[in-house]
Formats: C-alpha cells, structure tokens, sequence
C-alpha cells in the first residue's frame, strides 16, 4: 500500500513490507502501512496476531529481517543514530506498565527528558507537572509507583512517554491489565490525548474506544493485516470471516 | 630439606580425603538443622522466628574457627572430654544450618504466597504444604546459592587443622615447612581445590540455566 | 581440671586488641567497597555481547571462587614479587579481599540484573535511554534490593575471612590476638574475647547494613 | 589423665609440633619425627608405655595440654617468665641461639642497624619477642604464621631481614646460596616440656627422664642428630620460671 | 440478617455480624449471609471493597475478628480442628490459579485426595481423571502447569478442587487474570458446574455470567455489603447510588 494518500500530509510513519521472524517463526508477513500525522489507528485481532511485534517493531524493540520503517522521513537502519532519532520521536505506553519502582512518579517523569533531552532538572520537573497535571495525577506526582492503583500507574507511564514529547504514541493493550473501573479513567484520558491531535497507535480489544476516536481500525491474523478500514465500517460490515468470528466472541459476552 | 615428590602429593592427597570428609558432614548435619532454621525464621510463631534469627547472627557472625576452638577446647575446659569427629560436627553442622538456614529461607519466602494459600485451600496440614508444595519449590530456587555455599564449606573445611585434623591446607603447610617451597606447595594445593570446586559450581550454573529456562 | 580462667591478661591488652579490631573493620570495608565496584563493571563484562570480555571474566570468577583466599593471598605476596608488583601486607590484604569478595559479588550482582523485568529496560530504552544510562538508572538500584541478602551475608563472611590475612602479616584482630597467646599462652582468654569481638563487628556490619538497605531501597514495591 | 591412669592404660599422649622441622613435624611417610619426636619417644620408653603423638599447631599447643587431651608438650616451646605463668616447664632440654639474617651487601651488626627495615619473624616466636624489645618501633616488623612463609618472605623481597633460628642459614642457603649471612645473634633460647600447672607426677617424671638421659648420653646422641650441633651448656635455674612444680 | 430461609434448607455457610480489620484498616463490617446448598452466589463491587477478603474469610485464609462463621454446622474458631474441617468441604478457585509449578495437572489434582483424604493413589487418579474430564482438559493431564494456556490453568485449577468434592466452591475472579478469548471457556466450565447443582460463591464481573446462572447478587463496597437481590432485579432496577453508577461504569465501554 505505497503511500497514495491525499498527499497534502506526508506519511509520518511508513512501513513497507516489513517481515519479520523469530528464529523459524514468521511473525509479520508483508506489512505495509502508513500513519499521518494526526491519524489515529487501532490495532486488533486475536492473541499471537503480531500485534505487539508490529509496534515493538516501530521503536526497534525488536529488528526486522526484510523491508523498511520510517519515520519522519528517517529510516530505520542498523546503526544506533536512527535508533535514538527515532526512540526519541516515539513514545510508548506497555500493558504492563513498566513504571520505574524505585522512582517516584515525578521522577520517572524527569529521567527521560534530563538524560537524553539534557533538560535542566527544574525544565524536567516543569514538563512533567504539565503532563502529569494533564492526565489528571497531578497530586501524586511523590508517590512511588506501588502506592498507585493500576489505573494511576497506567496514567502515569502515559505521562512518562508524553514527557518526551513523542511526535507518535504507540499504546500496546494499555487497558487490559486494569480492573472495569479502571479502564475507563484511562480511556479517557486516551480520548483527551485523541482530541488534542496527538498520533496514536494503539493495540486495544476496547472496542468502545475504536469507534470513538479511531480513524482507521486496522485487523490482523496470523502476522498479517487481512482488514483495515474506518470504525463504523469495519464494524458494521467486516469483509473477513475471521474478523466476523473474532467480532462476535469479543462482543458476545460483554 | 626434601623436595616435592611423590610422597609429598601422596602425603596431601591423604589431606584431601578428610577434607571431603569434613564437607561432607558440614553439608550432612548443616542441611538437616539448617531446614529447621529455616522453617523456624518463616514460622509465625515471634519466638521461633526470633530464636532462629539470632542463631543466625550468632553462627554467621563469628569465625568458624572460633566456632571449631570454643566447641573443642571451651567444652574440654569444663572437663567434658570431646572428641575431635563430634567437635567438627557439631561446629560444621551450626556454621553450615546458619547459612543454610538464611539461603533457604530466602528460597521459601520467595515462592509466592498464592502456593501456601491453594495449598491451605485444599486442606492440605502443615508437613504436607511444606514437604509437597513448598519446599521442593524452594529448593529449585535456592539451589544455586546452596552449591555455592557448599564450595565454601569445602575450603572452609582448611579450618578444622585447629582440633588436629590434617585436611588438605594443612597438610599442605605441613609439606611447605618440610620443603621450604610454600608458593609451589600452596599452587598444587589451589589446584586440588579448583579440581574439587570446579565440577560442583559447574553443576551449580548448569541447574541455575535449567531452572531460567523451565520458568517462562 | 585444674585450669583457672584469668582474663586480667586479655583486660590489660584491650587497647590493642581494640586497635586491631578497628584495622580489620578498615580491611573490610575497603574489601567490601572495592568488591563492589569490582562486582558492578564485572557484572558489565560478564554479560557483555563481546566474547574478549566476557571470557577472561567468567575465567577470573571461576577460579577465584573455586579456590582457597589464603592462596589467593600468598600468590599476591609472594608471588607477584617475581613480576615486580610489590605490595605491602595491608595493601594486599585488600587487593585480596576486594579481589575473592568481587569474585563472588559478579555472580550475585549478576543474578540480580536478570532478575530484573524485560519490560523495565525496554520501557528505558522505548524513553529513548541508551543502554549505559539504563543500567545506571533502572537496572541497578532494583538489581541490587533484589540481592541485597545474598550480597551482605557474603560481605559478612568478608569481614570474617580478614582473619586469613594474618598469614601474610597483615596488622588485624586475629594476628595481634595470636601474639598475645604467644606472650602469655592465655588461649582460651584471647580466643573467646576475639570471639566476642568478631560478633560484635558483624554485629555492627549487619545493623548497619540494614540501614542502608532502608535509606536505599525503603521505596514500596508491590 | 595422671601419670598413673597413663601408665595403667599403657600410652602416653605427647602433643608435638606438625610442621617445625627439624624440632617436630610430620615427615612426608606420615610418621612423626625429629628431635621432640626422638626425646618423646625416649620418654615413653623410660615409662614403660606407649607414645601417641597429636601433631599440633602453633595455635592449639595450650589448649590441647590444658584440657587433657595431650599429657605433656615436647613442642618446641621457648621458655619465658611471661608464658610460665601458664603452663608448668620442666627444665630445659634443647637451646636454640636465635639470630638476625639478611643479604650479606646489608651491614648491620646490633639492634640499631635495624631501625627503618622491614623485618619478618615467626609470629609467636622468641624472635619476634626479642626483635619487638630490641628495635620498638623504629623498624615494621610483619610476623608470618611460619618458617617457611618468613623465609619465603625474605626470598621474594617483602622484607628485608628476618628473625629465625639457628636452622635459617642452611635453608637460605640451599634456596639462593651465597646470597645471606648472619648478621647478629639475639639471644639463645632454651626449650622445656610444658605439663599443666600444679601437676608434680608429670613434672617429676619429666625432670628425672631428662637428668637420666642427659647423663647416660643418649641425649646427645639424638641432639646431634637433628641439631648437628654441640649440646649447649645449660642453665640451672631461669629468674621466674620454676623447673619444678612448688 | 438471622437465618430465616424457607427453613427446608438449612443453611450450608452462614456468616454473622462477621467484622475484618486489617490493623488499622477496617476491611469487612458487619457481614451477614447465609447461603443454602445449591445455590450460587455472585458478588460484586468496587475494587477494594472487600470481596477476596470476605470470600478469604470463609475458607480462614484470613482470620476475623468479630462474629461467627459457621459451614455445615462446624463453627470456626480458633483450633485447627474446625479450620481443617472447613477446608475439606470448601473449594477455591484464585484468579492466579496458583497451580503448584512442579506437579503435572494430573498430581495437581491427585495431592489433596491422597494427603487429606488418604486416598490410594489409583483412586486419587480415577478421581481426578474423572473431574478433569468434566473441565474437558482430561488430555492436558500429563503436562506442567506452564505448558497450558491460562484458560486451561484456570480449568486445571477448578478441576483440581472438585477432586476434593467440596461442597461448596469459592470464585475469586476467576476469569480477569486471561485474556478476552479465553474467558470464555472458563465461564462455560463454571455454568457447567452451576447447573450441576454445585454451591457457588463467586467474586466476578462478568455480568453475563451473574444473569446467566447467579440466584442472587451481593454488591459491597467499602467493606458493607449495601444491595443483595436476584440479578433480573439487580440490573433492572438497582436501588443505591453507589452501585447504579458502578453499573453504569461497568455496561458502558463494552
Ligand atoms: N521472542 C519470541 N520468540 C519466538 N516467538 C515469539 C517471540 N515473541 C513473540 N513470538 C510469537 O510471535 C507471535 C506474535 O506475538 P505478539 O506478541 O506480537 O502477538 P499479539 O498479537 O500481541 O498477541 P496478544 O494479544 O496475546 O498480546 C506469537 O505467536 C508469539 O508466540
Ligand atoms: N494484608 C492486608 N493488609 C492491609 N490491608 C489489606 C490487606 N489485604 C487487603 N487489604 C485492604 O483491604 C481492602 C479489601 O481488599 P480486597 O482484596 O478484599 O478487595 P477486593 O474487593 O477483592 O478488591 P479487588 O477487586 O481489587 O480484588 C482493600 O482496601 C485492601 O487495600
Ligand atoms: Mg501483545
Ligand atoms: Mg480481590
């Protein structure tokens, strides 16, 4: 799918087939896919798709044998430049969290943007009030990460990434490790950062969330993307069986 | 003034057999007490958990040295008459429970609370939980730092020349005093000791890639 | 037994037993300190992706720790000399320790930096982190709370192992000891007050030890 | 035990050194030999009993005689007022004539010359005794748990002079020959038999085997022996330290 | 709330004016419920508002410090005796499983016959051959624990309770630790059960499942249970403040 967009924006990210294995295992399988700046897209399909593996892809958590990522006009390649060109660019929320136990929420929030930005400690503290401030933990910015509840630490790691003020933010089932209540607080949030233009990428089974913010909603099976369109579409009238049968169990019991 | 000859070898290799002998009762009489160290620090019970841990601080804080002296010549000053195999094994058995005993306890406190609660959920008693659920759990985990420590013991075993034993460094000082050649004696003794160690630590990272590999 | 315990012998040399007990806090903590060091870049080098590191680091921990530290010791004195590297008792009795005490503290240091989650240092490198401030910022406090235990009941046996230096006259609590027994042959006397000492200086390392673990690692963890 | 419960159970427990050559040590068949070994044996003989020796160490000389596990000491034990306090001595039965050694381009001729060295000794040895009198603190003196480390110590350049006895020459020698010489000597030393304090028929027994041996010549004999050296005259009495229990 | 049911039935656990602290931290006040034998319990709620810890109580994973808790007749109290009574009839089910990691599926299952029960080994397997079947994971039961999918572990889990045939079974949110697809199976292993005429009390939020099989729904919060009805009545029409806006909250995103 080279990218034949309206061509007033240019693609921000692009990846173009893009294959990936682990070890004997094929893992992604002709990727092709373009974000613009602003696009929000939602990732979906049932377990061991490849979903994580794609976005890990983008930030070069984990290389690719065959194809090409960009992002911001830089390629991926081997050498540690375009890595942190591109890290730096990218920010990216895990399910797990994957807060900093031994730092406060305030500090986790400053590490990033002192260490590789070279911010002065009072400029770190500053942009990470703001973020904190807006997804709404402004007041437990000196807590540790385990005297938060789950819905706070998964605001906080949003916060975090935010920090560095990424031009992108992957999010990889940020919700799912969060009991019902939780959810929603960060949901919300996720909508605000939605409304305020940020570009997502974001791997969620909520499917709530999808057709509210998502431009594209983007299905994968196998390591393959078999279905990509607008929300009320792919909804409405998925094309693939296998989206079909992943649709109704996914909203069956809910 | 002789030189190092094949008396000499076979003269330290006499040494080597106490000293494996001296190991093996450490690691016999350790394990056993040290598991009752061990159960007695996670016990919810204050007094037991409190006594263990100060025979833990009392046998981990001093010398095994001293530990060997006080058990044979203390004991001797009061006119009980000890003799040298029991004093050895009872010193060996307290330094080697109270390592012991903190490694392991280290190892049952680190399965997760979730074992001991399914187990108590399916009515399983004490001895089971432990004995079925528990320990062998713990037992995996520990096992690395447990061969480790046992290396230990094998050269802390050096310490029982103190009572009379001639284990391998003594034996090795005693050749050094007759030849006048300490660095070429102590060189041999090193490398009968690395031949002893080696396997074991061996074994022990082997176990320790085994059980990183089985956890996923 | 016609033996009379008179420990007037042992009260009358305190002094120096004392200064002595001092000289081995010193040696110890100058080996803990330097193993420490030694077990953190060793811990760099052991896990290193290039085998020329890697290599002579798993060699030097596995033969220091399958070795006895009296013959560690006596190769640092008596041996080096031969290669032009002369220590002083006291110098080499920290080389040493620092050397057996770093020995053991790669293999613990290393247990803790694995036992560290993929996803913290993924989440660092995700911040844009390179691997060297990952380390020093995520990795290590964490790595070092999960094997604090190991790593001060080792520090312990340390303290304890200064004893060995005695053999290539260093000044510490065990060789003044000797001397007073050789002087007035009161073993039991000097042996059971260095008992006590002994005790006491662990007993001071463990308590402090404590609380640098609550003053370093006091933050909640789940 | 007493000398009595000895002689019923047939065995006389004799602690000795393990590895002072050529005083006691273990050889490399595992038979304990040497001159203690040699005048033990003698003892044990002159008994009418059986000889057990316990090899000891520096370090367990004492405690082994005090708590009963040995019956007497033939362990190359100096004779000093302070020690006496301890432990019973019989009279004397060997001398040792303790002296400085170093390299022969050092000239040093008395206890001045020493100051600002580096001196090793034996720890717990008549040397180091004498040497800490002598020069104070005006040389580093680094006390080794044996002859062979202070030897060592010299060879390899740690310090420059050492403390041994009249046996240090020879093995210097044989390690680097033409290398040392004796500098000076610090005082002949003479060793006695330790029994526990307050026991007479162990004290007794050993005082009357050395007069005998020491008259009917087989004293010299096994002196010669293993010291290869004159029998030293010795003292009848030492201020402060009793042959005799009183 | 004394125990004043038809009176045909007794009641099989029955807890009354049950008080928790934890330290300072007053977990459960003053818990009343009786259920009778067959029945199944859903109970739900905010998160911390002491529903692991009430459903812990019962079987004395926890201890209590006010009031009386009495199954099948045998009042808890302090003594082993009562507790090890209890446990024999009382099953649970945790949300991590905690299956023991060095037993296969099958000696999972086989230990607490043969250690409590005394069971011969042969028995122990027909027994455990016979519930393993009934989760339909009967060929899983030669492999370790790590080698199973988290349904399967959550089915191995159940199974392994059943074999001590209790009679009545504890949930604690036994579906939140799987992913969305595995859910499923889970849930209908339980519906199985329920049908079965088992004794169920179940922490969950699968409000399908509570509509489905539940005969009476209990919602707690801050350690009070404050609405208890059959759950037509409960979602239809609930009656406090707290627990319409905990539905809301809960229905919503899905
Ligand atoms: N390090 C690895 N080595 C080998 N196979 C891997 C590795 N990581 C992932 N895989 C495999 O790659 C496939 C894709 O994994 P991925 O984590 O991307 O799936 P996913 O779509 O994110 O699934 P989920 O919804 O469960 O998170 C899976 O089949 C998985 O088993
Ligand atoms: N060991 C403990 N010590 C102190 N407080 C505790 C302890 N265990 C639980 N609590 C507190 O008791 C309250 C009830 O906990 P409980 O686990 O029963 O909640 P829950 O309703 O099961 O919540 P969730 O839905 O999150 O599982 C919580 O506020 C919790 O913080
Ligand atoms: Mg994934
Ligand atoms: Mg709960």
């Amino acid at each position: 799918m080279p990218n034949n967009q309206s061509g007033s924006e240019q693609a921000l990210i692009a990846l173009e087939g893009v294959e990936k294995w682990y070890g004997a295992f094929h893992a992604l399988k002709n990727i092709n896919l373009s974000v613009r700046k602003g696009e929000k897209i939602v990732l979906c399909g049932p377990s061991g798709s490849g979903k994580s593996t794609l976005i890990r892809c983008i930030n070069r958590l984990e290389d690719i044998q065959k194809g090409r990522i960009v992002v911001e006009g830089v390629t991926l390649d081997d050498t540690g430049k375009t890595v942190d060109a591109i890290r730096r660019e990218v920010g990216m929320v895990f399910q797990s969290f994957n807060l900093f136990p031994h730092m406060t929420i305030m500090e986790n929030c400053m590490l990033a943007p002192m260490r590789v930005r070279a911010m002065s400690k009072a400029d770190a503290r500053a942009v990470a009030t703001r973020y904190l401030g807006k997804v709404r933990i402004g007041d437990q910015a000196d807590k540790y990460p385990a005297q938060l509840s789950g819905g706070q630490q998964q605001r906080a790691a949003i916060a975090r990434a935010l920090c560095m003020e990424p031009k992108v933010m992957l999010f990889d089932e940020p919700t799912s490790a969060l009991d019902p209540e939780m959810v929603k607080e960060v949901l919300d949030t996720m909508i605000g950062l939605a409304r305020d233009g940020m570009t997502m990428i974001c791997v969620t089974h909520e499917m709530g969330f999808a057709r509210q913010v998502a431009d594209r909603v983007i299905f994968m099976t196998a390591g393959e993307v078999i279905e990509e369109a607008r929300p009320d579409e792919f909804f409405r009238n998925p094309r693939h069986d296998r989206t079909k049968a992943f649709l109704g169990e996914i909203l069956a019991h809910h | 003034m002789a030189n190092i000859g094949v008396n000499e070898l076979l003269f330290l290799l006499q040494g080597l057999k106490w000293t494996i002998a001296l190991a093996a009762i450490g690691f016999v009489g350790g394990g056993i007490f040290g598991l009752g160290v061990a159960l007695m620090r996670v016990s919810t019970h204050a007094v037991l958990w409190r006594s263990g841990a100060a025979y833990i601080a009392v046998f981990q804080g001093t010398p095994l040295l001293m530990q060997l002296f006080v058990v044979y010549y203390g004991i001797g000053l009061l006119g009980v008459n000890v003799d040298a195999w029991i004093a050895v094994a009872i010193a060996f058995t307290l330094h080697a429970s109270a390592f012991l005993g903190e490694i392991w306890r280290g190892g049952i406190q680190s399965v997760p609370k979730g074992q001991t609660e399914a187990g108590k959920a399916l009515g399983l008693h004490y001895v089971s939980r432990m004995k079925d659920v528990i320990l062998p759990q713990a037992l995996k985990i520990s096992l690395p730092a447990t061969i480790g420590f046992l290396v230990q013991l094998v050269k802390g075993t050096s310490l029982a020349a103190i009572v009379g034993f001639v284990e391998l460094s003594r034996a090795g000082q005693i050749v050094s005093n007759q030849t006048f050649r300490p660095l070429m004696v102590f060189a041999i003794i090193g490398a009968i000791y690395f031949a002893l160690c080696w396997p074991l630590s061996l074994w022990g990272a082997s176990m320790e890639r085994r059980l990183a590999k089985a956890a996923r | 037994m016609g033996y009379v315990l008179d420990f007037s012998v042992v009260y009358q040399r305190l002094p120096e037993l004392l200064l002595a007990a001092l000289s081995t806090v010193g040696l110890a903590v100058a080996g803990m300190s330097l193993a420490t060091l030694i077990g953190i870049l060793g811990v760099l080098t052991r896990t290193s992706k290039s085998r020329i590191l890697r290599i002579p680091t798993i060699a030097f921990v596995e033969v220091i720790r399958n070795t006895p530290f009296l013959v560690q010791i006596f190769f640092i004195f008596f041996a080096l000399p031969q290669f032009g590297i002369r220590l002083n008792p006291t110098a080499t009795a920290i080389i040493a320790l620092a050397v057996n005490g770093g020995a053991y503290a790669i293999e613990i240091i290393r247990g803790g930096v694995e036992s560290i989650g993929k996803g913290q240092i993924e989440a660092g490198f995700a911040l844009g982190l390179h691997k060297g401030q990952v380390f020093r910022h995520i990795v290590l406090k964490p790595a070092f709370r999960a094997i604090y235990p190991s790593l001060t009941s080792q520090f312990i046996m340390l303290t304890l192992t200064t004893s060995v230096c005695t053999s290539i006259a260093a000044y510490e609590l065990t060789s003044v000891a000797q001397r007073i027994e050789s002087d007035t042959f009161r073993s039991f006397e000097v042996y059971f007050s260095i008992t006590l000492i002994y005790l006491a200086i662990s007993g001071l390392m463990m308590t402090l030890f404590s609380a640098i673990s609550r003053l370093l690692f006091s933050y909640p963890v789940r | 035990g007493t000398l009595e419960q000895a002689k019923a159970a047939g065995k006389v427990v004799i602690g000795i050194q393990g590895d002072n050559a050529p005083w006691g040590f273990v050889n490399s068949s595992g038979v304990q030999d040497g001159l203690d070994a040699d005048i033990g044996r003698a003892f044990a003989k002159e008994l009418g009993v059986e000889v057990e020796f316990v090899p000891l160490a520096v370090a367990n000389r004492i405690p082994s005689l005090v708590t009963g596990k040995v019956d007497v000491l033939f362990a190359t034990m100096g004779m000093t007022a302070e020690r006496a306090k301890s432990i019973q001595y019989s009279k004397p039965y060997a001398g040792n004539v303790l002296s400085v050694y170093g390299p022969k381009t050092t000239k040093i001729a008395d206890y001045k010359d020493l100051a600002g060295l580096t001196i090793g000794v034996p720890k717990s040895s008549a040397m180091d005794t004498s040497i800490t009198a002598g020069v104070g603190d005006k040389a580093t003196i680094l006390r080794f748990d044996d002859d062979a480390a202070t030897i060592q110590a010299l060879l390899a350049g740690q310090v420059q002079v050492v403390g041994g006895n009249q046996f240090y020459g020879d093995r210097l020698d044989a390690a680097s020959a033409g290398t040392y010489d004796t500098k000076f000597d610090l005082k002949t030393l003479y060793n006695g038999a330790g029994t526990r304090l307050g026991e007479k028929d162990w004290n007794e027994a050993v005082n009357a085997f050395l007069d005998k041996i020491m008259a009917n010549g087989e004293y010299a004999k096994i002196y010669a022996k293993w010291m290869k050296r004159e029998v030293p005259k010795f003292p009848e009495s030492m201020p402060d330290i009793p042959y005799t229990v009183m």
